[in-house]
Formats: C-alpha cells, structure tokens, sequence
C-alpha cells in the first residue's frame, strides 16, 4: 500500500510517501488512520484531528468509511486550497 | 468537446488560449476566470502544491460533468504550481460554447468545484513566516448550490 | 472601480487588460466573457455599426449599475467596430472583484445589458448579400431576469 | 431638432443625420413618427412598422410616449443586436 501525504500532513509527518503492509483488519479510510496514529508521535500529532483531515483512494476523493485494499494508493491532505 | 488541461508553473497566454477555444468557429461565447494572487501587506510569495495524476484526473471529471450538463464547445483549465509573486495569475477556467448562459454558469460551476475538489493547497510567506492557507467554507456552500 | 470602456476596430490584448485590472493587487478574481464572430458557411464579414457617443454613455450607465449592486474594484469593456471576419473578436467584458461570485454575476449582468441596450447593429455578409442581423428575443428575456 | 437613424433606418432614408423643424403639435417620439411619415415614401417605408422601431432621445433609450422638444437629438434604429 502507497501512502502519500500533503501541505502541513507532509511536513508533519516528515515525508512525502512511504510505502506500507497494514496489519489484518484494517479495512477502511479511518482503520488505517488509526494504525497510522502509532506509527510515530509524528504520525500521532499529523492525524490527531480527523476533521482536518481529507483522503483520496486511487486518486478519487473517500469518505473515512471508503474501502480500502493491499495496493492502493491512499492520499492525505488537509482540505483543499486552489483556484 | 476540445478539453485541455495543464499544470504547469508558467504563466498563460490569454489571447492564445482563448483563441484555440473559438477557432473551429462552432463557439460564439467564451466565458473566462482568472484567478490571482492578491498584493496584502507583508505576502511575499504564494507557493502551490498538487497531486500530480490525481489533480489531472480530477480536473478531467469536473470537466466531463460540465460537459455533460451544457452544450459546451471547449473547455481549458490551467492552474499554476509552485512559487507565485502578488499579482501573479494562478488559475484559468475558460468555457466555449455556442451559447453565453452555458458558457458562465458551466465556468462558475468548475470554478466552484475546482475550489473544493481539486488537490492543490497554497502555501503563504508573510515576511518569512509561512502557513497553509485554510480551507474557505464558503467555497463548500458554492459548490453546493449546483446539486439542485 | 476602475472603469474603462473603448469602442474601436481594433483587436484587444486579453493579457494586457486582464492585467490592468489586476494591477492595483485588489482583485483575486476576474471574470471575463468574449464574443466571437462565428463561421458559418458563407459569411464573409459581420459589420459593425454604433450610435457614436451615445454607446459609451449607456455602456457607463451599464458598469455604474452593476457597481452599485456587486462589490466590484474594476471593469472593463471593449466593443469592436467595422469590418470583423470568422472568428474574430466582438466584445470583452471583463469584471474584477475580491469574490468570484460577484466577478461573475456582474460580467454576466454586463452582457445581457450590452446585448439589449448597447446601441450596436450587426449587418452579414453572406456570399455579397448583406442583411442586418434581427434582434434576439432570449436577449430580451435574459436581462428581465436581473430586475427580481 | 437632430435627427439621427442607423442601420436599416439609414439605408432606407438614404441618410444618417437630417435636421428638422416639426410643425407645432409634435410633442412625443410617437407624434414625430407620423409626422415623419409625412415627410417622402422613404421615410413613409422605413417607419410603416413601429414594433419594428426604438428611440434614443438625447442618448437615452425613450419609449413611443417619451416627450421630446425643440433642441432635442432624436434617434431612430431597429432593436440592437451588439455584444
């Protein structure tokens, strides 16, 4: 699984991307943010606050419920900014 | 429907962009957006991040959906990445079609969710202190609006 | 707001316009809207003809009324005269505002005005037989919309 | 008082600008225009059909019942059709 991160979750967690295996049952957006959550204190403080926080699965925006599988690429990102 | 998309750090040429929209000669009205880095005190540089694939992809639905609700001849979106100075031009969203009501309300409409669904963020250096430009809520009740 | 309203044959440089009304550093949104002379089998020309004087005073009645009921810092109007070929540019209406929202909804406003009260008159050229364009009457129904 | 017609008003008078001095009695666009049909067959052609018409007195739109008055700038064209 690729996971890639954005704005301040990137600099937070100090990295662009980082490849993982999530443990069994982790099967969701939200799963993963929670596994995430003990990775490192900075993973802990970068997804301490859900709302803040937006995902994309595939390179298609997902709800904290959306589905999630070995070899997607899972996108974090504070809200967006352009136009 | 002639669509073009680019991301790209340089800036546009709007004569040109607006001409390759009109010059099949099917579109009488293009209705363009322009958006630009405001000149506010201490801002210095404006600095915009994306998601490579995902913000083409993103952009190419939007599309697609404006598409498919008026009869639109061309659509070209251009949005700039990385460091823009105040004044700069970051975004062009222009939209042809035979008729001028499609040609505003389908560039408004990407406008809208150009604002709320496409991954980019800007990051602002004030005097040398930089921070994430927060998500305008404003901006969710516009793209709102068109669900109706 | 800057106002500034030009009747003349010549082309216009979207650029240098667009940047006029940015300059000030105010505006982050400019909306713009460009007519275009279609091609359409055997039109050769589309001449346009105005009321000299009285077009640049109803088109500054026009700007000062969209100013009046949206938060606008600049517009821009130019309507080209004379001889025009396929594809050329007619009009350019360009709104700048702090809101995207008002930026659109008074280029709009604009254009619906220009098309009913700008004293201009099309005539065709198709194939030497030259008829002056009828007026529209979606024109008509488009700007009875902005009195609600 | 100046008169003033544009497009197919123009061709059809043959002339863009005529100055005139309606007789007493005239004191509306609407009055100007019968009398105008008096005044040859190329004016009695070109305003035969009023719904076709609209008028600008001293550069503002006016509507059949407008007053007009000795001075004025009158001008006479079919509904526009710019932008």
């Amino acid at each position: 699984m690729t996971l890639l991160y954005f704005a301040w979750l990137r600099q937070k967690i100090g990295k662009s991307m980082e490849e993982i295996t999530p443990p069994p049952g982790i099967a969701t957006v939200k799963d993963l943010i929670a596994h995430l959550q003990t990775l490192s204190p900075a993973h802990a403080e970068a997804f301490a606050d859900h709302s803040r926080i937006r995902a994309a699965v595939n390179q298609h925006h997902a709800g904290l419920d959306a589905k999630i599988a070995a070899g997607d690429e899972i996108a974090f990102f504070p809200p967006v900014t352009g136009g | 429907m002639k669509t073009r998309i680019r991301i790209q750090p340089e800036e546009f040429d709007m004569n040109a962009e607006i001409a390759a929209l009109t010059e099949s000669g099917d579109a009488g009205a293009v209705a363009s957006f322009t958006g630009h880095v405001r000149k506010e005190g201490d801002l210095s540089t404006l600095t915009l991040e994306h998601y490579p694939h995902m913000t083409e992809a993103e952009i190419e639905r939007l599309v697609r959906q404006a598409g498919s609700r008026w009869p639109l001849t061309g659509v070209t979106v251009i949005h700039r990445i990385g460091s823009l100075p105040p004044g700069a031009r970051i975004v062009l969203v222009a939209v042809a079609s035979e008729h001028r009501q499609a040609a505003f309300q389908a560039c408004e409409f990407l406008m809208d969710f150009l604002k709320t669904h496409a991954p980019f963020w800007k990051e602002e250096d004030r005097g040398g202190k930089k921070h994430w430009v927060e998500h305008h809520a404003g901006d969710d009740d516009a793209a709102r609006r068109w669900k109706k």
